[in-house]
């Protein structure tokens, strides 16, 4: 780490990796509330997690190593990704000039071991949800590179650090067009890495639609309480990002940075809720159309900056 | 002496026009045999004074050009009982006209090129155009022989320019002449009489074998 | 005394085997013949340590571009000799008697061009040349030779012919310049002096002439037949020695014509001929079924290497004396080669000659290699040539002319790889074992492979010396 | 610079020794202790200039035209040096076991010839400094890789690949020709010194580079020149693919960076086109992969991927060296520099890899394959290292230098010239990393993980260990580039400071990339988290119980081979995306889904090109119809018109 990483920091990151499994909860239920329905507590990811640890595993006979060690990587490529963002608005645990690109690259990380393990296992099932998967992270990542560069643009930070630290703060006055431009390519950004309404329904158990959670069928145990958590806590990192980017925190005192960073994030999962409820799942073949979309959004973004 | 001199030179044009006129080879045998007779008296006629070195140039031309060549090639057409010239490529007609030009063109061009003043001024246009009357029969006449006699009448024509030097170009080089265009034609009778056997007609057109 | 000796060794030996009538014997017939190749080599060799002589009152002499044909000559024909001991062994239909007289004539005839100073007496050899290697070509003694010496005959006399004619205007050009008639040294020193419009028609009539014997495009007609049907040695000594003795003549008239001014005329017409033979040899490489025309196609595109280096200047002189060094070592090297697939297959037709590198280990490789030498790839010596044609191609600023040749010259070795691989490579029809080859066989055109390689590689100073020389005599310089 | 000529030296007699020695085995011990010794000697020198040093360079005076001969060693040579000779005694070692099986002794011992004169032709490549030298090792290197691909010339479609790469490979020379022509016109000799001595004027100066993008684009393989590149690396033996890409096309690199060295003042045009055709080559090399099922098909054109990366790199530095920024120019010729060497690594392995592969399954149809990790447990783990590492995933050496090109397109776009443009080029960047992983997923899925899809996979075994030591060093060099940037950063950085064109000013700078020893400890623990975190998640399940089951068949009780995702099927709905721009076909029948790409190039404009040419020829031809009068006619014609030019010319002088 590059020495003067105050504790405050890690402390901020602790507490977003102890509050991710109820941020999908809170997506829920907010659907569920605006369905008319109870819908499951917020807090059912921690009970389901506990269960699953309590569990034991089973593993396919055609599996190999590769399919018990990808949860394993896909929750510690997150929380590295994590590590490089200014949560307290001040300084990421991890920083250094381009670790954008790091973080765009511990992502595809842990993409890479989920879709191996769900590929070990042989089935066609997780075949077919890891090639959507990987299809759709094709069109996502050029544009987490866009808003990046965006980002880059606006504040003259090579790093995470600076460019959702506190430099950003001094950008919003000046390109507001192009920050709100990448704020929303962001969202639709969460939205199809985390496999939500409109891109794919994590409601539903029909395998045959759907990506993300049909590449994990074969998981049990720990190892499904692992990527469940690790989806949360992917789910939790996009939306935090996002708010470092929308809220400027370098003002705040370095207590309520986090805090304002968690308030954030739950109002995101809130966003998504509604996001779900509003809309219908979206076919599969128009998800590239979308998230191209998103794309423009943030291309035009860096086309002002550029000017 | 120079009148005797032009009006060789106008009968070798004739003999020229006559060779592309005839179709009968052995007509056009005698006129080349005419025309190296011609040739060989040229240098005694052109010759302001009589020195061994004429002499014996005509002379030499004389036997080989007006002798020699031409007997061989009757000997020729006897072995491979040739008469004529079938079909050429272009009609005697047209080979006489474009003779004519040739002829017309010799001059043409003899008066823009500034030709040495020692020569008989109807020497040079003679030469080019027996020159150019020996290219057409080559390029135009089928049979062997008869291109044999178009490469003949091509060697006199240069021997005519050649007339033009016989001051400064020394005598080896007659001797050199005379003695390639004989072994020159010596080796394609060769060639003929081997043609003649191996596919029994001197129509070189049946030569079409080796081709891309 | 050394220049009348080289002329006069090969001239009597020819005569003595040609009128000795013993028809069977050939053993003493080939030793006489490597004998006298070995002499020639020997004296021209000699040359090299004491150059500038001259003979028979300034007709004959050395200077440096008739010395490099001189040494190049020689030393193929040495080589050629020494596979006509194999090749007589194997493939004869008679005792050799009008074959090895014919080659000796053949020396005899190149040594006079190679060092004629006298224009016409340089005539006089070409003319001789013709002559004797007919009945090398016709040593088959069956149609398709006959034919093929039947036209390079009658082409080749026409043009020699017209060549005549040239070296007569010459003279007239010459009319009333002091010096002796035709000497190359007089008409050097008094180049000015000559009548320009007959010197013009001149270099006209020789450049066709001469070209004819070259076998430039369009004269070059006779090449393939002629190449395709003569023995494959025959037809190295003509594509490496006959057809650098007729460019001796080229190259004589343009140093006479560059001498006297006449650049801006002579060299839009040999960059003309140049690039119209590269164009004829690309287009009949191209799906070419036959290895020997091939290499006569690849001879055409040599020439016009030559007269394109030649009318480039500059460098591309030097370029060009570089070439015909290193084009007439490939080509004996390659026609050589082709001769030991022609005796070990009986055909130099590609089509059904497979997995030459199996069969025919050796010639295969020499095959392959000679390929890329003749192509001009590094590390081979026509590299450094063409290379430097090229240099003066875009350093003239004649960037049409360099784009042109390029794409010529791609085309050209795709055609030659195409064929020539195709022969060399894959399964070969018969599964017979690979056949020795006599040593006879192999060691001329190893020894020419080496020397390819060796001028890629490194230029010996005199060598270099002569180069330069050469090159400014013909208008250009060294680089 | 001894010390290189010793190596050349070594690497030129390896080959022989082999048909001096009788003994096979002796022989292939002779064999490999040269090229090793060669490697050592190589090293020692590259290393200790990277390391900052110099060299002494040497002159070879020689009569010849060209001027004379000097070699050199700097650290972009020093690099790639490195990179040949690492890479090629890889690849050595890993030949010998290989050609073990299906080839005779001789065919073998001819294959290590030419592999072995390739690499010193290579090593001689690299440090020559003048035009003749460099192009005579410029063409060994192409004749001695033509000899090895075409070692199982049995094959038509192996001859017919060998003769697309020479038809390639020699235009190319062709145009090198032209560019040292061009650029040595009214230079006193052809030395690099020379040449770099000179300014041209821009027409001269766009022929040069005009001509090196051709050639050396030719040998690198970019889209649209890259035709002969899949053919002759699927052709050649598995270790000749991989010195093929890892080392051969990379000169095609090397002259680009050289030329960018020498020419100083670079024009923006070159920049903005290399960084057009890095992105072309980079997202149609990876879109092509995509389509492909013969393994070794689609490993050749990751290589067009992987070049289009540097190229972007080498873009944005010639950018930068226009416009004015030597940091951006430094950082970007060194991230091309870096992704030089790691794709010599990682796609070398990758392609000894497949050879393995190859070697025990005697396929190279992805369809065939399956379920290998469990049957070569080594070539499956070195092979996943290769994969993460050429998508460019932490902690791994591709990542590094993507990170680099990156930053140096970050930095040109807090640029104010125009060169800001090109930080759009990380989209591109994220791209193309993207569909690799789609790809490689698909690649390792297809052949290591899952079941068996074929019979003759079912019998495979591991290899011998002569074929996955190799593959183990490489791997090992992969992981511990991408653990250490902080090490390797330094060294690169000088190289491209140095083409750059400011010789040393920004090298001390840049020798303490502060930003590389941060990244080191963000790739140290990464790597040590997944140790960590592997190990105790390990532990703490031991004591778990865990039960063995049949994959989930979503209530299938049996499932079989066949009815696994098939390689086309994963790779369809991209394909189906990107259909339109790449000329992939998908043929989809009720019991089949297979994918074709009908390379646009050679497909569509150079086999016609071809033929036409060839047409046209044949048109031609009956002018030679062997009638003497016609021939004689010619002769005339010519005459003729050289009469007319006499008149017509002939007057004004």
């Amino acid at each position: 780490m590059t020495g003067h990483t105050d504790w405050r920091a890690l402390v901020a990151v602790a507490m977003v990796l102890l509050i991710a499994p109820a941020i999908p909860g809170i997506a829920t239920k907010t659907k569920s509330v605006l369905t008319g329905r109870r819908g499951a507590p917020v807090l059912q990811g921690y009970r389901d997690l506990a269960k699953l640890v309590r569990k034991g595993r089973v593993y396919s006979d055609v599996s190999t190593w590769v399919f018990r060690a990808g949860p394993v990587v896909v929750v510690a490529s997150l929380v590295l990704a994590l590590l490089m963002l200014p949560l307290d608005g001040r300084s990421a645990p991890l920083h250094f000039a381009g670790d954008v690109v790091a973080f765009a690259g511990a992502l595809a990380l842990g993409r890479f071991a989920l879709v191996l393990s769900g590929l070990d296992t042989g089935s066609s099932f997780e075949g077919m949800g890891a090639s959507r998967e990987v299809t759709i992270a094709s069109f996502a990542e050029p544009v987490l590179f866009l808003c990046f560069a965006a980002l880059v643009l606006a504040t003259g930070h090579l790093s995470l650090n600076g460019a959702v630290g506190p430099a950003i703060g001094a950008a919003w006055p000046r390109d507001t067009a192009s920050l709100v431009l990448v704020a929303l390519a962001l969202f639709v950004l969460l939205l199809a890495e985390n496999a939500r309404v409109p891109v794919d329904d994590p409601a539903t158990h029909l395998e045959l639609t759907m990506v993300h959670e049909v590449i994990v069928l074969d998981h049990s145990g720990p190892d499904l309480a692992l990527v469940l958590y690790g989806s949360a806590l992917k789910l939790t990192l996009f939306a935090a990002l996002l708010v470092c980017v929308v809220v400027p925190r370098a003002a705040l005192r370095a207590w309520t940075a986090p805090v304002a960073v968690a308030a954030g994030v739950a109002v995101v999962a809130v966003l998504v809720g509604v996001v779900e409820s509003a809309m219908a799942r979206l076919r599969l073949t128009r998800v590239p159309q979308l998230i191209v979309g998103a794309g423009a959004l943030a291309l035009f973004g860096i086309i002002l900056l550029l000017r | 002496m120079q009148t005797t001199a032009e009006l060789l030179l106008l009968l070798v044009v004739l003999t020229d026009l006559a060779v592309l006129g005839s179709s009968r080879l052995r007509t056009c045998i005698r006129a080349v045999a005419a025309q190296g007779l011609l040739l060989g008296l040229l240098p005694v006629a052109l010759a302001s004074r009589y020195t061994v070195h004429v002499v014996a140039l005509s002379a030499g031309t004389v036997v080989v050009k007006a002798v020699v060549l031409p007997l061989f090639l009757l000997w020729a057409i006897r072995e491979a009982a040739v008469r004529r010239e079938v079909e050429p490529l272009v009609g005697y007609i047209a080979s006489l006209l474009l003779g004519a030009a040739a002829v017309a063109a010799g001059f043409a061009i003899a008066t823009r090129l500034p030709v040495p003043d020692v020569a008989e001024p109807v020497l040079v246009p003679v030469a080019l155009a027996t020159v150019m009357i020996g290219l057409i029969v080559l390029t135009t006449r089928r049979k062997a022989l008869t291109q044999v006699v178009g490469y003949l009448m091509l060697e006199n024509g240069i021997y005519l320019f050649g007339l033009t030097q016989t001051e400064s170009v020394p005598f080896l080089l007659e001797v050199g002449v005379l003695l390639d265009i004989f072994a020159g034609v010596f080796i394609m009778g060769i060639v003929v009489f081997h043609i003649n056997r191996e596919f029994d007609s001197l129509d070189s057109s049946h030569l079409t074998e080796l081709r891309d | 005394m050394r220049l009348i000796v080289l002329w006069l060794v090969p001239a009597i030996a020819a005569l003595a085997t040609g009128l000795v009538p013993s028809p069977r014997v050939t053993r003493w017939r080939v030793a006489v013949l490597v004998g006298a190749a070995a002499l020639h080599l020997g004296v021209t060799v000699s040359l090299w340590s004491s150059p500038g002589e001259s003979a028979l009152n300034g007709w004959l002499g050395d200077d440096p571009l008739g010395l490099l044909v001189l040494t190049l000559v020689s030393t193929l024909f040495f080589v050629a000799a020494t596979y006509t001991v194999g090749y007589l062994r194997r493939a004869t239909p008679r005792g050799g008697r009008v074959f090895v007289s014919g080659l000796l004539g053949f020396l005899a005839a190149t040594t006079l061009v190679a060092l004629s100073q006298h224009l016409a007496l340089l005539w006089v050899g070409l003319e001789a040349t013709t002559f004797t290697v007919a009945p090398l070509i016709f040593h088959r003694h069956d149609r398709r030779s006959l034919e093929a010496v039947w036209k390079y005959l009658v082409i080749s006399s026409v043009g020699i012919a017209l060549a005549l004619l040239g070296i007569f205007f010459l003279a007239t050009a010459q009319h009333g310049v002091p010096g002796n008639p035709l000497i190359l040294g007089d008409l050097l020193a008094h180049a000015g002096e000559l009548q320009p419009m007959w010197l013009r028609a001149a270099f006209l009539f020789l450049l066709v002439g001469f070209g004819t014997k070259m076998g430039l495009a369009p004269m070059h007609t006779w090449k393939p037949d002629t190449y395709g049907e003569a023995p494959a040695l025959v037809g190295g000594l003509m594509a490496g020695g006959l057809t650098s003795c007729a460019f001796l003549g080229v190259a004589r008239i343009t140093e006479v014509t560059m001498r006297a001014g006449l650049g801006p005329f002579v060299q839009p017409l040999l960059i003309a001929f140049g690039l119209v033979s590269l164009a004829t040899a690309a287009v009949f490489i191209l799906g070419q079924g036959d290895l020997k025309r091939l290499l006569a196609y690849s001879s055409v595109e040599h020439m016009g290497l030559l007269v394109l280096g030649l009318g480039l200047g500059g460098v591309g002189a030097y370029g060009t004396v570089l070439h015909l060094i290193n084009n007439g070592l490939a080509k004996g090297w390659l026609f050589l080669v082709a001769g030991n697939v022609v005796l070990a297959t009986g055909t130099s037709a590609a089509s059904g000659t497979r997995g030459l590198i199996r069969t025919l280990p050796a010639s295969g490789i020499l095959l392959v290699m000679g390929l890329f030498a003749v192509t001009g790839s590094p590390p081979f010596g026509p590299f450094l040539s063409e290379f430097t044609i090229l240099r003066a191609a875009v350093g003239g600023g004649h960037v049409w002319v360099a784009a042109i040749m390029l794409f010529l010259l791609a085309a050209i070795f795709v055609g030659m790889a195409v064929l020539v691989l195709g022969m060399a490579l894959g399964e070969p029809a018969t599964d017979a074992p690979a056949e020795r080859e006599s040593a006879w066989l192999l060691a001329g055109p190893i020894a020419l492979a080496g020397l390819v390689l060796l001028l890629g590689l490194y230029i010996p100073a005199p060598l270099q010396r002569a180069l330069a020389h050469a090159a400014t005599a013909l208008g250009g310089g060294a680089p | 610079m001894t010390f290189v000529f010793w190596s050349v030296a070594l690497l030129l007699v390896a080959g022989p020794i082999g048909a001096l020695v009788s003994r096979r085995a002796a022989a292939e011990f002779a064999y490999r202790a040269c090229v090793s010794a060669a490697l050592v000697l190589g090293a020692v020198p590259a290393v200790r200039v990277l390391a900052g040093g110099s060299v002494a360079s040497r002159t070879l005076a020689t009569p010849m035209p060209g001027g004379p001969w000097v070699f050199g060693l700097d650290a972009l040579s020093a690099l790639f040096l490195l990179i040949a000779l690492g890479v090629g005694t890889a690849a050595a070692w890993f030949g010998v076991a290989y050609l073990h099986r299906g080839v005779t002794a001789r065919a073998a011992r001819t294959s290590h010839f030419f592999l072995s004169t390739l690499l010193a032709a290579v090593a001689a490549l690299v440090v020559a400094r003048a035009a003749v030298p460099f192009l005579i090792a410029w063409e060994l290197m192409a004749l001695a890789s033509y000899g090895a691909i075409v070692l199982d010339h049995g094959q038509a479609g192996v001859r017919r690949a060998g003769l697309l790469y020479l038809a390639a490979t020699h235009t190319g020379t062709l145009l090198l020709f032209v560019l040292f022509a061009a650029w040595g016109a009214g230079a006193p000799d052809l030395t690099f010194a020379a040449l770099g001595g000179r300014t041209l004027d821009p027409a001269a100066r766009a022929i040069v580079l005009g001509a090196a993008l051709i050639a050396f684009g030719f040998k690198a393989g970019v889209v649209p020149l890259h035709f002969w590149l899949p053919e002759a690396h699927s052709a050649a033996p598995s270790h000749i693919s991989a010195v093929m890409s890892g080392v051969v096309i990379k000169m095609g690199i090397y002259g680009l960076l050289r030329v960018s060295l020498l020419m100083g003042a670079l024009p923006a045009w070159w920049g903005w086109a290399l960084l057009a055709l890095g992105g072309v080559s980079g997202v149609l090399g990876v879109v092509w992969a995509l389509a492909q099922h013969d393994l070794k098909r689609l490993l050749a054109f990751h290589s067009v991927e992987n070049i289009g990366i540097i190229l972007l790199g080498i873009g944005v530095g010639a950018l930068g060296v226009a416009y004015g920024h030597p940091a951006v120019a430094a950082l970007g010729f060194a991230g091309a520099a870096l992704h030089t060497m790691n794709h010599a690594l990682f796609k070398s392995l990758l392609f000894l890899g497949a050879g393995s592969v190859v070697h025990a399954t005697g396929t190279r149809e992805l369809e065939r394959m399956g379920g290998l990790a469990r049957r070569m447990p080594v070539t499956a783990l070195t092979f996943l290292i290769g994969s993460a590492a050429i998508v460019g995933l932490p902690p791994l050496n591709g990542f590094v230098s993507e990170w680099l090109i990156a930053r140096s397109m970050f930095g040109a776009g807090l640029s104010a010239s125009p060169a800001r443009v090109a930080v759009l080029g990380v989209g591109v960047l994220g791209l193309i990393g993207a569909l690799a992983l789609a790809c490689f997923a698909k690649v390792f899925g297809a052949v290591f993980l899952g079941r068996p899809r074929d019979a003759s996979v079912v019998v495979a075994g591991e290899s011998a260990a002569g074929i996955t030591r190799p593959m183990a060093v490489l791997a090992a060099a992969c992981v511990a580039v991408g653990l250490l940037p902080g090490v390797v950063t330094p060294p690169v950085l000088r190289a491209g400071a140095l083409v750059a064109g400011h010789a040393n000013p920004v090298v001390p700078a840049a020798a303490s990339d502060p930003a590389a020893m941060a990244a080191t400890w963000f790739t140290l623990g990464l790597g040590g988290a997944l140790l960590l975190l592997w190990g105790v998640v390990r532990s703490g399940w031991a004591r778990t119980p865990w039960a063995a089951a049949t994959t989930w068949g979503c209530g299938y009780g049996l499932p079989t081979a066949r009815m696994q995702y098939t390689a086309s099927s994963f790779a369809a709905p991209l394909l189906g995306a990107y259909r339109g721009m790449t000329g992939v076909r998908v043929v989809r029948t009720d019991a089949s889904l297979a994918t074709h790409v009908a390379d646009p190039v050679l497909d569509a404009v150079v086999t016609p090109g071809w033929n036409r040419l060839q047409e046209a020829a044949r048109r031609i031809r009956p002018l030679h119809r062997g009638r003497l009068s016609i021939y004689l006619m010619y002769v005339v014609a010519a005459l003729l018109a050289m009469l007319t030019y006499l008149m017509l010319a002939g007057r004004g002088a």
